[in-house]
């Protein structure tokens, strides 16, 4: 079983600490996510850059490690992309926790996010793992529509 | 009692098949003896067929089959009369039928349904739903931080509109037995009715509805041994004569017109459709192994020694947080905790991955967690029959250790 | 077809296990082959948990099982979102659910409930209720003596006030399909819903939810090879989304506080307490046997060369009434009859003795009787399925010549 | 099994030949009884003699071949019966068919009646048999309650 694989030395340090755990001041947007079932609060707050790419992005809220560490290692990623490139990456983050995706190339692209590839075969976990991924891609979503 | 010797383990299957894994679990659904699964399959290899209404003697066989186990779960609990034992699917549909069928006749707008904070969701939504549905009032008893009710919160929260008191007779998060005859006697001076569930009680001790004061009692066959999809309701006779039924259909009727129909007697009444009656056949060996072939006296007393043990394990690690009654005399196998500064969902998937399985989360059980002030309102617990051993609770501290080390051990 | 030959009944232990039973009361409930009580104690023996809430390997295989079980059945009705397939205890209990948890939001005082004088008491004695407690009509269609619904009927019956039409999609007395497509055009022509008891056409043909119309499909496991416990109710997405659940309590919630509560997504929604997860993996290998061991071709193709036999045979002893459709080939496994002058339960009784099982009485359908005019209400039913042979129904034939020498021998 | 032993030519001739089935003119009591679950009806009626005992008793009505064999049966035995001692022989009868009474000698009171004891095998249709005696038992119990 893979369980404790999962909570590795690299996985924690995004547990123990967080580098995109804190209130983003000046955010051009802010969306919630919760899982009632699990009780795990999140809120994903994102400034974008001059170009459209998502500037700065930081959470706060509470829940298990691995709703935790998702958030942190997907603030690392999404810095630098634009709104597209990053609902791609959720999606794929996505299908890879569902076990939908397994191709290695493609995940590469996930950076740090392939250390959550277990929740494959965690299926009560897939919740907590996809929390802020969800949130960001509800958030973006929701721009794109007011956009239009 | 000699915790290290399991005489039991071998009769279950599932553990003697899988020597890696500690089963924790039982408050949730116990493990089933072989007994159990071969009776199980002895129904449908040599009388299955559809009881009550066939005349062949397949059929005969299968009803008496039925009226046998009705028999033997009346005399478990101390009921008169095997005529007022219906089976349901679990607790959470006798629950259901209590308040959707007995409430409608006794609830008036004022009056006052009274259950504990310490309920099962199955013992508490319910309620919920017939008080709003009758303009009632759905009042809370809170125990202090160890469970106990004192004859201070029973006095000032049981009066005279108090027509139901529901409470469970063994909480399954603090794992305390509820004083329920105390609060059979209180809400009966008013002339209110009691409703007991009892679906931690039956796996763990004697249950006697007479001593008890219920006026109706719900158990689940799962929890105790027996197969999923077996519930038990019992009731006082003339209540559950004076009730309509939940559901309706074939088998539960006297006789069917166009625009009417009669009810067929109880329990019949409150059984529409096929039941499950091989399951409720296999209740009826996982009864006779619980009581007979192991006994509740044997049950009680490894079962003390197990949590005993483990509850002085547990506390002497020094980072989990215990829930209940700090004896561990007052515990019915059931030990909640919470792991300092770690997820509960955590805990367990780690240790999952050592094959020890406990649960964490609400225990379908918000309103306490959110009563005790738990973080995250979900904590842990290991729950413990007597076909655990010694090396189930060894095992799950030393998980414990590797949560801790995992989450604190750079700190 | 061969039915001398019988490649099926070494696969079902009772019935290899007794060479002496001619088992005729499939419809009431069916024999289950090997694979089925394997797949059940196999659950119990690896994979044991209750399922949904925990957290380790143990409870993740059960919920898995329960999942990969609702996207089979859902493949099995045609239906396109397996998160439309509610596991309940019958299909007494799924027709329950439906009047009790849709009708409140649909029926008001004048409105029109349609169903058809077939009907099993199960979606029957529901519409009563929900009628009566939405103060709306109920309304019956009635066919031609040998089963067939009118055009004319339909027409005459379901309108603009109709807001539900209910129907069996095989009749459990004449054995015949009713025209469900046609209620199902009429029905939704003025808004209204169709519901559909499949309780006895799942067991012998493809059910495609779509091709039928229905908003509703409900059926028995246990009469599709299945165990005990499980039923389902199907239900497009939106209804059920909108609709309240029949019972609350555990596995059922998003969130309980003390006065309220909040559901979980359709299913969850409507399985509140411990399912029997099981008798549900246990299903998902009866349909597998059904659908893929043996295939529904060759169930059809059996079941009409038995029926034909059967059919003709019967009608030649000269004193046996059949009642239903004239054409053997619009029986569906059912043969409903009298024998002239003798009432059903004697003939049930002494069939029995020499291993023949029938059923004998109302078969919950009081209504149909009394409309069909037999004398007693009563009337025996032999039910095929494809694991009968030719000896069966020789047997019955002889059993039937028994019973008439013995009530006319000396005449 | 025994299910065709029942179903015997004595038995039968109670089927087909009944003596006291016929509608009793000038009766003293008449009492209806009911199976609703197997529909068979049942209407019996007493005439007692100058000394109490039951001069004469029939009944109508229909039902499976059981039910109007225990009829026939019954008002046979019946016949010259004080009040008192036709309620034992209802209590008798239906302890046999229910299974609790085996005494042979004991059971002989019943004369014809043990036509009927195969009946304890066959629980689905001792509610058949039972439907005359206990007919009886509750018109009788009725009269004593009046007189009382
Ligand atoms: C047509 C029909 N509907 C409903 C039912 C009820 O099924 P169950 O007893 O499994 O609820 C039956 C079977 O008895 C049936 O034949
Ligand atoms: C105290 C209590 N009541 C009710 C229930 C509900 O039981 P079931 O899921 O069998 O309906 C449980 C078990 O989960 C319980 O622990």
């Amino acid at each position: 079983m893979a369980t404790t694989d999962l909570y590795n030395a690299e996985f924690m340090d995004h547990v123990s600490h967080p580098d995109y755990k804190y209130e983003l001041e000046d955010a051009d947007c802010t969306h919630e996510g919760v899982n009632p079932s699990c009780g795990d609060e999140l809120a994903f707050s994102v400034r974008f850059a001059e170009d459209g790419t998502i500037g700065e992005a930081a959470f706060t809220g509470h829940g298990c490690a691995i709703s935790q560490a998702s958030a942190d290692i997907m603030s690392d990623l999404m810095i630098g992309k634009t709104p597209e490139q990053a609902r791609e990456l959720c999606a794929l983050f996505m299908r890879m926790v569902r076990g939908e995706e397994t191709d290695e190339e493609r995940l590469e692209e996930l950076e740090d996010g392939v250390l959550l590839r277990d929740i494959a075969h965690m299926p009560a976990r897939v919740k907590c793992a996809e929390l802020a991924w969800r949130t960001l891609d509800e958030m973006l979503a929701g721009r794109e529509g007011q956009e239009a | 009692m000699d915790i290290e010797k399991n005489p039991y383990r071998a009769d279950f299957p599932l553990l003697a098949g899988h020597p890696d894994i500690a089963f924790l679990d039982s408050a949730a659904t116990a493990q089933r003896p072989a007994a159990v699964l071969d009776a199980q399959r002895r129904f449908y290899e040599t009388m299955n067929a559809n009881p009550l209404r066939g005349l062949y003697s397949l059929s005969v066989e299968a009803t008496a089959a039925i009226a046998a186990v009705r028999a033997q779960v009346a005399e478990l609990i101390g009921a008169p009369d095997a005529r007022d034992v219906v089976f349901t699917r679990n607790t959470s549909e006798s629950l259901n039928l209590v308040a959707k069928s007995f409430s409608p006749a006794v609830l008036k707008p004022g009056d006052e349904v009274a259950i504990t904070v310490m309920e099962h969701h199955s013992n508490l939504i319910p309620w919920q739903q017939a008080c709003r549905a009758a303009g009632a009032r759905l009042v809370y008893l809170y125990p202090q931080q160890d469970g106990t009710l004192t004859d201070e919160e029973i006095a000032a929260k049981v009066g005279p509109r108090t027509k139901i008191v529901a409470c469970a007779h063994v909480s399954n998060v603090m794992g305390c037995e509820l004083p329920v005859r105390r609060l059979a006697d209180a809400v009966h001076a008013h002339g209110g009715h009691l409703v007991v569930d009892a679906a931690q009680s039956v796996p763990h001790m004697p249950v006697d509805v007479a001593a008890l004061g219920a006026d109706f009692l719900a158990f689940s066959g799962h929890k105790a041994l027996g197969p999923m999809g077996v519930g038990v309701l019992w009731g006082r006779h003339e209540l559950l004569d004076a009730m309509e039924p939940m559901l309706t259909g074939g088998e539960m009727i006297d006789s069917v017109r166009e625009q009417d129909a009669t009810w067929a007697p109880v329990p019949e009444k409150f059984e529409a459709g096929t039941q499950d009656a091989a399951g409720i056949y296999a209740t009826g060996a996982a009864l006779a192994y619980l009581t007979e072939t192991v006994g509740y006296a044997a049950v009680a007393e490894r079962e003390a020694a197990l949590v005993a043990y483990a509850w002085e394990r547990l506390a002497g690690l020094g980072f989990v947080d215990l829930i209940g009654p700090a004896d561990p005399a007052r515990h019915h196998g059931v030990i909640s905790f919470n792991v300092r500064g770690v997820h509960p969902h955590d805990v367990a998937s780690i240790l999952d991955a050592s094959g020890v399985c406990i649960r964490a989360g609400h225990h379908c059980a918000q309103p306490l967690l959110a009563w005790l002030g738990v973080e995250n309102l979900a904590c842990c617990r290991a729950s413990l029959a007597f076909y655990n051993d010694k090396s189930d609770v060894d095992r799950l501290v030393d998980g414990l250790t590797q949560v801790w080390g995992i989450f604190h051990g750079n700190d």
